[in-house]
């Protein structure tokens, strides 16, 4: 491990952060007050972690519709993704976005993305930007087992290949997409070598586990920094809910979820990890989960009485003039 | 008779016209569910449930479940249609006619025509649409003016669940290719269904209030509003035909043209925005043929020139609503003629 | 002021922006052409010419040639423009949006709003539409009407060498999306263009000709075809206000409802088939606000219900003429008012 | 060589017809009495009869913008194809599709395509008819090194695989897209690697000859036939004319047309190796040249005199009944 304790204290923190904001949601949910459609990102998180670790505020991501985790990862304000997801007027997009289009472009993130696949393609041109810049700046895009099927995401694998821009596809493998398993829907079963296919360079991971997701993530980064090329990254991973909240999932084998929380979670491993190996301790990591549980009981007690938007705010920010 | 949701009545037609005939088809995405998992096929029986059921009774070769491709899934139809079939394709939310416009509006709508009358492409796209649910603004969208403009193909919009049994069946049966709007707002509202073989004929709209003060034409989700409407307007004496499309390509000029002549006052309710509407191709189409009759502008109550928010009281304020329907009856009502001519 | 093809004006407008605001790039399908080849980059310079000349001067890094991938060309401007740059897109064929719509319409237009205001996305998308070369069902389409819908970009439709390059350059430092279309068969029209930095302001419609009898609305290849009625029905003493719309979103609905009252008589041109056009949209807005000045029904002229067909003899039944709108203007003069008020 | 001598004088007919029928539009092009966008398929025959002999008239194939020569190699009837460029009202789409959209469903001949990509989807639905009938059939989309970039081919790929059907997918690269050399615009440069990370099995070949074609589509449509499984095939082919009709192909190197017609062309090649192996006689094969020349001469001439459709037709066919 090569990581600072800084840098330790960090990830977890981060990581901690996604799995209570969605731990929270899935309770919020049921009391009604959250409306729409949300998708949580628990059980992913040592993937938007490891990648967002690996970028600068500078450097850009687009999301999915499974986008908190992302968010989180790449530095977006809590709190006021939180009022968001309450739909309330000084939520992060005025309340007018919601789960599936939450996004901050002041941060790099380019936004969750309500339609599979359109990501691709938008991550290609914010590389056009940094190469045209020469700022160094990389573009990552975020994809599923389910959106690798989908046409966009290659003509944008293909596109990044051609134009020889810094973007990086990253593939979570979380073996649904909604109600499909991976293995019937994904021709060979292989995304990664799709990614091949097209001429770039491509790694393989563990995408419950930090440390692997970190080290990949710094070699794919360093690598497109410097070459100015794209590359691929599949990670196996695990989504601990439905696909979205309200699903029953008797798509589930009996007790997966219990196994995959018990056996896949990268919180944990991350927590073993570093106890074995004496960089933290167990009080600091409690610390943490301590702060970051107040953290999100706070975002949610602002978010319940913040003031929802006015109607009349429906017809602003189409344009910005007309 | 049966009480049945519309998405019990879409699922009983499609079992239905699977049993009569072999030819018909389904695909589309989880339309099956669970595929590749340890739970199995059926596990969830289709997103919407709309075709729980089907792949248990008629298996998979007829019915397909595909991966995340709308522009393949819309092809793979249009090729099974082309050479004997009658794929009926599910489309989880209108939206996604972004990513598969062309097999839509290039490939299926065109192919009888560009090939000299020489074929027929009988494919059925049902497709989930509509506002109401803080889907928000990639997943709310109404865009059957976008369909209906498209020479080729027939749009069909059910407001109940007789309805969308009647005008499925037609729509399976039909050898032109169909696209069927399912509003998700409806699927959970219950209603008497006819048993058996039930067609109901395109281009013959429905009236479902009845009066000779003004008029109003919608369809969807819309006609429980205007119906609200025209309830709230009856208690103040106001009597309005309300007029239910169904379909909205081939559009029933004759029945619009009929209530107007006799009422004089015409309120259509669109839950798009404005511009190239529905609305304003029906205002169009009086405003030309039913000039004389017209005793007043017609008003057009649509969403705002805005994509769809997601706040639940943003959403309220984008949706057109009874009381801006009732509104607009009234405006239409307290006209007064100035006009030159 | 230069003589100039409306192609040769793009391209100026084209060199001029890119020189001088340098996060202006250009990119699509053979806009430099020859990449790859023996010989060589700009070898063909843009399957239009409309780019060409732009590789040698600003280079590789802001004139990419793609392959043909559509969806990611214009998602690619989407990314561009959100981080800082002013793509201009080039779809070869407006029938293309049918392989783009997704990017277009859930992405471009709808960034701004669903991310709380809180970003832009300056991307033009130049697109190339229209029947009158015998393109067929493909090659041909004008759906303007589609773009117009859709809340969050706007529409330009030149009709003169000196509009292109005067609403282009508007378009390219305009911070919203805006789709211009460009029409292939007034690509090798020529006229004088000013030199020099030349806008044209958005929403702001042309008076081509004037007179109190009709008006005449309309816009892009239709121009034209309207002059020419107006200047037949000149000589038999009938004077028509044309307007040239010159962008469809936002739209000059003063312009429009100012001559209408004076006119009474509206007669709209529209290349594409009647359902949701643009034509019973101003019909749609023109008949509830200028209702009691019209003094005749608002009569459409579009083209028909129909794909567009190949053959000469049918896309020429397939477009408006000249003689079919002054046919119009002659109806609704014709007309007596019959109205019951 | 497997081929009867019938088998072979057929192969040469066919390929002789597209030829000469694509050299005349040529030049009837300049008269200016055809309208429109047309694409020639000269240079490339070896791959549509390569392709289509060793099919049924059951089979299936849908075609691209350069669709002649495979409705030529599918049955289609010539005279009505002249006529259907010349616009006329008997045409074999009565004048209302033109180049980019000829077609014969009853030839099996689904249409050729002006939308690049939009053939592949379509042939999976064939293929779809096809296994649920268990008639044995395939279904063949034809797609050039330029469509390989678009997302439909790649959706149609895996969606073949998925669902198990017997498609074929002939990429026929002759090395252009437009003016777009191939080696630029397909990220690896390698199409059928493509094919093959969605798990389909995929042959490479010679598209300009005959042979060699011939040879790896029995495989191919045998493989596919008693598997029910999709394939792909990428052919290495020229084209002898410009992109369309009036392209001035300054993006081709010095002398390069002539050069391919002298050393890529599939016809002399194919005579070439059948008059040196005693199996047909030069005699023989000019022959059935002054039959095919005799066949376009009429074709044309009918054509030119054929009459026009009625302004009244432009409302036909748009809709069975509505
Ligand atoms: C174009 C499009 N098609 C379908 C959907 C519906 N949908 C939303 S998420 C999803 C599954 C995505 O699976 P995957 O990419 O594996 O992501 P995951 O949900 O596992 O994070 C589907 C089909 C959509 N939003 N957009
Ligand atoms: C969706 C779409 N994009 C672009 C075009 C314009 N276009 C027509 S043919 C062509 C090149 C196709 O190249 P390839 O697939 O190699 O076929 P070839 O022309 O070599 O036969 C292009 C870009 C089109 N018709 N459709
Ligand atoms: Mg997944
Ligand atoms: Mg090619």
């Amino acid at each position: 491990m090569q990581l600072s304790r800084e840098q330790l204290i960090r990830a977890y923190r981060q990581m901690k952060t996604i799995r209570e904001f969605e731990e929270r949601l899935h309770t919020e949910i049921q009391t009604g007050q959250i409306a729409g459609f949300t998708h949580l990102y628990a059980g992913q998180e040592a993937v938007a972690v490891g990648v967002c670790e690996n970028l600068t505020n500078e450097d850009y991501i687009i999301s999915t519709h499974r986008g908190h985790g992302h968010c989180i990862a790449k530095g977006c304000d809590v709190r006021a993704m939180m009022k968001e997801l309450f739909g309330r007027r000084d939520g992060l997009c005025k309340g007018k976005g919601g789960s599936m289009h939450i996004a901050d472009v002041s941060k790099g993130m380019l936004g969750a993305n309500g339609i599979v696949g359109a990501g691709a393609p938008i991550a290609v041109g914010a590389a056009i930007s940094a190469k045209l810049d020469g700022n160094g700046r990389v573009s990552v895009t975020f994809s599923g087992d389910g959106a690798c099927n989908q046409g966009t995401t290659f003509e944008a694998m293909n596109m990044a290949v051609v134009l020889k821009v810094p973007v990086i596809f990253v593939f979570e493998n979380n073996h649904y997409s909604e109600h499909t398993g991976h293995k019937y829907a994904v021709g060979s079963g292989d995304i990664a070598a799709r990614a091949e296919a097209f001429g770039m360079r491509v790694w393989r991971g563990n995408g419950s586990d930090f440390f692997d997701t970190d080290q990949i993530m710094r070699e794919v980064v360093e690598y497109c920094r410097t070459t100015g090329l794209p590359a691929a990254v599949e990670l196996d991973t695990e989504r601990f809910f439905g696909h979205f909240e309200g699903d029953p999932q008797r798509y589930r084998g009996a007790g997966e979820v219990n196994r995959l929380r018990q056996e896949r979670d990268c919180l944990t491993a991350f927590r073993a990890a570093v106890v074995s190996a004496n960089l933290l301790d167990d009080a600091q990591l409690d610390g943490i989960d301590v702060e970051v549980l107040k953290l999100i009981d706070d975002a949610v007690a602002d978010a319940r009485v913040a003031p929802p938007p006015e109607a009349s705010q429906v017809l602003e920010d189409v344009y910005i003039s007309y | 008779m049966a009480n049945l949701t519309m998405r019990e009545a879409v699922n009983l037609t499609l079992h239905q016209e699977m049993a009569r005939d072999s030819n018909v088809i389904v695909l589309g995405e989880d339309v099956v569910g669970g595929m590749g998992t340890a739970g199995g096929p059926e596990a969830i029986g289709g997103i919407w449930k709309a075709t729980i059921g089907l792949y248990d009774k008629f298996g998979a070769g007829r019915v397909l479940d595909t991966p995340i491709s709308e522009a393949a899934i819309i092809g793979a139809a249009a090729g099974a249609a082309l050479t004997g079939k009658r794929p009926v394709a599910e489309l989880m939310f209108a939206d996604f006619i972004g990513v598969c416009l062309d097999q839509i509006w290039n490939q299926i709508a065109k192919f009888r025509y560009m090939f000299g009358g020489r074929t027929r492409c009988p494919v059925v796209i049902r497709i989930t649409y509509g506002a109401g649910v803080n889907a928000a603004a990639q997943h709310s969208q109404a865009p059957y003016a976008l369909m209906t403009a498209i020479p080729g193909i027939k749009v069909v919009m059910p407001a109940t669940p007789a309805d969308a049994k009647g005008l499925l069946t037609t729509a399976i049966r039909d050898d032109d290719p169909v696209l069927f709007f399912e509003h998700k707002a409806l699927y959970a509202i219950k209603g008497e269904v006819p048993d058996g073989d039930y067609m109901i004929p395109f281009g013959h709209a429905k009236l479902v209030r009845e009066g000779k003060d003004a008029t109003i034409v919608t369809c969807g989700q819309m006609v429980g509003f205007a119906e609200r409407a025209a309830d709230a307007l009856a208690r103040d004496g106001i009597a309005c035909d309300v007029l239910d499309l169904r379909t909205t390509s081939p559009l029933d000029e004759e029945a619009i043209l009929d209530s107007v002549e006799m009422t004089g006052r015409l309120v259509i309710v669109d839950e798009s925005p404005p511009r190239c509407s529905l609305a304003s191709d029906i205002s169009g189409i009086v405003g030309n043929q039913a000039f004389a009759a017209l005793k007043a502008p017609i008003e057009m109550v649509t969403a705002p020139h805005s994509p769809v928010p997601f706040a639940r009281e943003l959403e309220k304020a984008y949706l057109p609503s009874p009381a801006g329907i009732e509104a607009a009856v009234r405006k239409t009502l307290g006209y007064r003629s100035e006009r030159r001519g």
